[in-house]
């Protein structure tokens, strides 16, 4: 049987896989979005893997709610994004410095 | 079955890492996209082996055939000019890859030494195991607080796509069904007297 | 309960070699005579004139946003359908709020216009 | 299950922003573009009532929805103060919505649904209820950065808010499910129960508690998590920056304070070294780089960095008088934060802006009265005796003395006097310097105008009889530990 | 006996049979649907229909597959090669993987699953990526905006079908597929839920024809506007997937409104003749029954326009359904439900 302990490695790998590809990503803002994506999942992985190994449901609740939530989040980030991109008629990241600081 | 779980582990974990590497990778959205639906995939088979067989499915049904179609959507119609991808990608690689690769080594040492990856693997899934039911009888009565709290994040999303996206442009013509059912006859025919002049 | 889903697996590996099989057969047995004006795209028999990337209406976004959003309320109620019985009228009435304040949302986006085409 | 429902009249105020919301929504969406008065005053009238129903339910306390919801004195009264300062913004930005047809129902359903998060957050004492209130604030607040959807510098604001903010949750996300892990419960007090046999040795629980904060301070603006933070402000319609700076950190305080102190205070010698880290930089950064700014929108946000150091000290101390200065101080920043910004909303008018510094040269002699109040505000930012910004900054540095960590005080008090290097940078370019000719600054807001005095002085009077506000605020943290 | 079930490889190898028994009837199902569609909609218009190839045309399907076979495949020149040929399989797939669930008797599925009616909802929802794919693989004007017109109504008819599947969730209180035809067990055919859900089955069924992207919803590939929708470009086995996947979808969609709606295999009365007939028997007569009626609805309704489309989906179907939700929710908490259950 699978310990754990790979569960959350592999949790852990997926999170940095995620938050690389936002700190590096300097092409296309879009998949900035989708980096997000990546990262609930490690986070809902991990939720799902304790869940199943300390023997209660309320982590498994917990993604659900987790899985609305960002869903949610994602309509409202596309939203942004299409209505800048109509502003800007461009979506590369390094575009993205009129506010500089 | 026990060894095909394991089997099956590895498989699921290293198409997952694959393709969401890809996913931050691919030079074409389209296909960061995809990789990203493949990685959900993955994802879902790997909530089955762990036994939460709603969330799995919730994750294709919700994520694979939703989320992803509006990525796609955006993705799609929005156009990118590929040519300007790649620049500055290498500048930031050497530096904030270490800082990964640090960062990543870390948490694997805590997980690998951590007391709680020995936690005694539980038993099998149970074939009736009944996971809806199980998550419904909590949700609806234990968790009904954060459950109308999600209808209200529901609703401020919906508000906030409308009022962003929706532009009322006024020379489009629709159709008003409520008109047109409860147009009166007075409205659309006039009865004119043509009675001409007496001879 | 993995049990159920090994067949699925078994299915979705058998479904892809049946899918892929006939495309490659076709490609073997069919023949190969291309051309510019057969491999141009479909334009009413005219050249092509510009990039088949053209902008979209915005209102695709906005039905694949609320598709989106309604597809999580069925995710909500499927659950709750399922075990209506058990979590008796606590649970009932909790859906009928969460219906309540989502049916606000489905007047909004109505009386907003959100789902007119023209 | 009854019994455990039959609290939910703990909730009241919750539900009542909720249900009017959606009225609010729907009256707007019915009675349409000629009487958005009508939704305006239902907001104004909303945030009354809800203070009124807070006001009545202090001194109540106890658990509702399975344990999920807690009413205590910090509940009712950080709510009290959240609702109080939605109601100064959409006091404050009438006029200045109107002139820019941003005057529209969904703004101010925003703006409820938004405090409504901050209520839930504040009352939470559960994991996902935290994680919940916490995004429906956030969400809420990215669709109102990018609410100008054809001004480029807000959607693009609203745009890196919204991923900034994502990555926070995200992180914050991380640290919750290892704590979930570690202890086997969302629910925050089996967690502190949890935790007294964990022990803070626990690898896997600091690295938890590491997500945690790094979550926190991103949603705080604490640096080095700040890069959201400036462009959020200057881009946003100024309104919403003023909500953002007020509202949000008290509600991220309350955040702090049921993760890290209800739940997770096993952990204090943890995270209270990496909030030792969080306020050096902030400190430095905040007061350091807003010496550079122009833009007074901007200066403001870098201030708000600095600040958020200095709110950081007291909960280095860690103590009950730590928290409850660090409480103090947050109350006594949103107040801050409110005038200056209000101040900002109420000099614009359609086309000016009035965020540059440039913009208030020789205010004395155009505004003599917001000059006035101009001195008060940055006279309270910067932590000058009479005002109340002097006690809040007093009262975080003797709770860290009585905590030992005099060398941080010290440090603290070094850029305190940094930082009012910039806010009497404002006062001396709107007091001394010539009036431009070309400046004309927004008139007849009489609402704005009077609640801009009211708040202006009240940081005043207040600094002069601190008593009551900082009984108030004490009794909140209560028996917190 | 008892070894052989416990034997490591015996699961997967019963899982193939199963599979195969499935899968073979149901490819030759869909090459005999299209014979019948022929021939129906030709009676129906007082022609033949095909009637040279075979017996009556009986071997007319065969000789279209092997057409299909030997044509070209054409890539356009500016199509993405790996998209364009992957999108055929990806509509393929999902048509071919719903079965799975997709009970034939008491527990005789491929895979009794307990989420049953979860698991079809999710992979019915993944055939948008075969459209969509399609169309943008294309780099054709009409492919792609045929796609999006497809997609948008897929999506649409997709909510209005998943709320008319939570009536015969509160009804039946399963989602596991078998166990919902056995809730309707009992009375005969008054006692399947197409009557006290009347509105949801007309939902469901209606929906599906929407879905399916059939006449009268088949705006996307509207011949004398946008061509042929998303596949424009394609030829030979390319079309021959996707015209694979749009029967197999129709077929599916009718036995599944059987399962939820009609009873499943159950006859219609619970006296002798009728219950000599076996349940498979009666499963097939009313998925046929249901066949024929989409036939009967192309040959006799007239396309709606694109925006009588939306408006159906959204305005008419999804209120509907909550209402409907709503009130047998009202009825299931009163002492209605002894009626109901």
């Amino acid at each position: 049987m699978i310990p754990l302990s790979h569960w959350l490695i592999l949790g852990a790998l997926l999170f940095s896989i995620g938050v690389v590809g936002i700190f590096l990503n300097r092409k296309n803002v879009i998949i900035l979005l989708m980096a997000i994506e990546i990262l609930l999942l490690a986070v809902n992985i991990n939720f799902v893997a304790f869940s199943r190994y300390l023997g209660n449901l309320q982590g498994q609740i917990f993604v659900f709610f987790v899985l609305t939530v960002a869903a949610a989040e994602a309509a409202i980030g596309l939203a942004i994004l299409v209505v800048y991109f109509r502003n800007r008629r461009s979506i590369n990241v390094e575009d993205i410095d009129d506010l500089r600081g | 079955m026990m060894l095909t779980t394991t089997i099956l582990f590895y498989v699921f974990s290293a198409i997952l890492l694959v393709s969401a590497l890809l996913v931050i990778t691919a030079r074409n959205p389209v296909y960061s996209a995809l990789y990203l639906v493949l990685a959900f995939f993955n994802a879902a088979a790997l909530f089955l082996l762990l036994g939460a067989e709603f969330l799995g499915l919730i994750l294709i049904l919700v994520y694979v055939g939703a989320v992803m179609v509006l990525f796609l959507f955006v993705v799609m119609m929005l156009d990118i000019n590929l040519e300007r991808l790649k620049e500055g990608f290498l500048r930031y690689l050497p530096l904030g890859l270490a800082i990964a690769i640090v960062g990543v080594l870390e948490m694997v040492a805590v997980f690998w030494t951590a007391p709680i990856g020995r936690v005694p693997a539980p038993g099998p899934i149970p074939a009736n195991a009944d996971n809806t039911r199980a998550l419904g009888e909590l949700l609806y009565t234990h968790y009904l607080y954060p459950f109308e709290i999600a209808a209200v994040i529901l609703l401020v999303a919906i508000i906030a796509a409308i009022a962003l996206t929706l532009r009322r442009r006024p020379d489009t013509k629709s159709q008003a069904v409520g008109k047109q059912v409860a147009v009166a006859v007075r409205e659309r025919l006039r009865m004119v007297d043509l009675r001409g002049p007496k001879p | 309960m993995l049990g159920h889903y090994l067949p699925v697996l078994i299915f979705l590996l058998i479904a892809l070699v049946v899918g892929i099989v006939p495309l490659i057969l076709g490609s073997k047995l069919g023949p190969n005579r291309p051309d510019s004006e057969k491999l141009s795209p479909y334009e009413c028999g005219f050249e092509a004139f510009e990039d088949a990337r053209v902008k979209f209406d915005v209102r695709y976004y906005l039905v694949a946003i609320l598709f989106i959003l309604f597809d999580l309320e069925i995710a909500f109620l499927f659950p709750w359908a399922v075990v209506f019985d058990s979590v008796g009228m606590t649970g009932f009435l909790a859906m009928m709020v969460f219906l309540a304040i989502l049916v606000v949302g489905f007047i909004y986006e109505w009386k907003k216009g959100a789902l007119e085409w023209e | 299950m009854q019994n455990a429902l039959f609290h939910w009249s703990f909730a009241i105020p919750e539900i009542w922003v909720l249900a009017m919301a959606c009225v609010v929504l729907l009256v707007d969406v019915f009675v349409g573009e000629r009487q958005r008065d009508v939704a305006y005053v239902l907001s104004i009238f909303t945030l009354l009532a809800a203070m009124a129903l807070t006001w009545s339910q202090m001194g109540q306390t106890g658990f509702a929805f399975f344990g999920q919801f807690h009413l205590d004195p910090f509940t009712s009264i950080a709510s009290f103060f959240v609702e109080l300062l939605s109601l100064l913004v959409l006091s404050y930005s009438r006029k200045y919505l109107l002139r820019r047809s941003l005057y529209r129902g969904e703004v101010f359903v925003l703006l409820l649904f938004a405090l409504l998060g901050a209520l839930i957050l504040i009352s939470g004492a559960n994991l996902l209820i935290l994680y919940l209130g916490l995004e429906l604030l956030a969400l809420s607040q990215y669709a109102l950065v990018a609410f100008q959807r054809g001004n480029l510098r807000a959607t693009e604001a609203g745009l890196k808010y919204f991923i900034l903010g994502a990555l926070a949750s995200a992180l914050l996300l991380y640290g919750m499910s290892l704590l979930y892990g570690l202890t086997g419960t969302l629910d925050l007090h089996q967690i502190a129960i949890a935790l007294v046999n964990v022990g803070s040795a626990n690898y896997l629980l600091m690295l938890a508690v590491v997500f945690l904060v790094a979550g926190i301070a991103f949603k705080f603006g604490a640096a080095p998590f700040h890069m959201w933070l400036p462009d959020a402000y200057q881009g946003a319609p100024t309104p919403v920056t003023l909500f953002m700076s007020s509202v949000p950190k008290i509600a991220i305080f309350a955040l702090f304070l049921r993760i890290l102190v209800d739940g997770g205070y096993g952990s204090i010698e943890i995270w209270r070294q990496l909030f030792v880290a969080l306020v050096v930089v902030s400190l430095v950064i905040g007061n350091v780089v807003a010496i550079a700014q122009t833009n007074l929108k901007r200066m403001l946000a870098y201030s708000t960095v600095g600040n958020m150091g200095f709110l950081a000290l007291g909960i280095v101390a860690g103590t009950q008088n730590g928290l409850a200065s660090a409480f103090f101080y947050a109350v006594v920043y949103a107040f801050m934060a409110t005038a200056a910004f209000g101040l900002i909303v109420y000099l614009s008018r359609e086309g000016f802006e009035a965020e540059e510094i440039s913009d208030l040269r020789g205010l004395v002699r155009t505004r003599p009265w917001a000059a006035f109040l101009l001195l008060i505000i940055m006279f309270s930012l910067a932590g000058v005796p009479p005002t109340i910004g002097f006690y809040a900054k007093l009262a975080v540095f003797q709770a860290l003395i009585e905590a030992h960590f005099i060398w941080l005080a010290v440090f603290g008090v070094l850029m305190a006097v940094v930082g009012a290097f910039y806010y009497l940078r404002v006062l001396k370019v709107a007091l001394f310097d010539a009036p431009a000719e070309d400046l004309a600054y927004g008139a007849d807001d009489p609402l704005a105008a009077s609640v801009l005095t009211v708040n202006s002085l009240a940081l005043l009077i207040l600094g002069i009889v601190p008593g009551a506000l900082v009984a108030f605020c004490y009794h909140a943290l209560q028996g917190v530990l | 006996m008892h070894d052989l079930v416990n034997a490591a490889w015996w699961p997967p190898v019963w899982a193939l049979i199963k599979i195969i028994i499935v899968l073979i009837p149901l490819l030759l199902g869909v090459a005999y649907l299209t014979l019948a569609e022929r021939k129906v909609i030709g009676y129906i218009q007082i022609r033949l229909g095909p009637n040279r190839v075979g017996f009556r045309g009986m071997l007319q399907p065969i000789a279209d597959a092997l057409k299909l076979l030997f044509k070209e495949v054409l890539i356009p020149s500016t199509a993405n090669r790996f998209l364009f040929l992957a999108a055929p399989v990806l509509a393929f797939v999902p048509a071919m993987l719903v079965w799975a669930a997709v009970p034939f008797g008491p527990g005789v599925a491929i895979s009794n699953m307990n989420a049953g009616l979860l698991y079809v909802l999710a992979i019915a929802g993944l055939g948008v990526y075969g459209i969509i794919i399609a169309g943008w693989a294309s780099n054709s004007k009409y492919a792609f905006l045929g796609a999006m017109r497809a997609a948008a109504q897929l999506v649409a008819y997709e909510i209005a079908m998943g709320f008319a599947l939570v009536g015969v969730l509160m009804l039946a209180q399963t989602l596991n597929l078998s166990k919902i035809v056995e809730a309707q067990a009992g009375g005969g055919f008054w006692s399947w839920y197409w009557l006290p859900l009347f509105p949801f089955f007309l939902v469901y069924f209606i929906s599906g024809v929407a879905e399916t992207n059939r006449a009268p919803f088949d705006v996307a590939e509207g011949e004398s506007e946008i061509v042929a929708g998303f596949h424009v470009e394609y030829s030979g086995m390319g079309f021959a997937l996707f015209f694979l996947a749009e029967y197999a979808n129709m077929i599916f969609i009718s036995i599944l409104t059987t399962v939820l709606f009609l009873g499943g295999w159950y006859p219609p009365f619970n006296v002798a003749p009728f219950t000599w007939v076996p349940g498979l028997i009666w499963l097939l007569l009313k998925t046929a029954f249901l066949l024929y009626v989409f036939l009967w609805i192309r040959a006799t309704f007239p396309r709606y326009r694109y925006d009588q489309i939306m408006r159906l989906g959204w305005k008419v179907f999804i209120p509907i359904t909550i209402a409907w939700i709503v009130v047998v929710g009202i009825a299931l908490e009163t002492p209605l439900r002894a009626i109901l259950r």
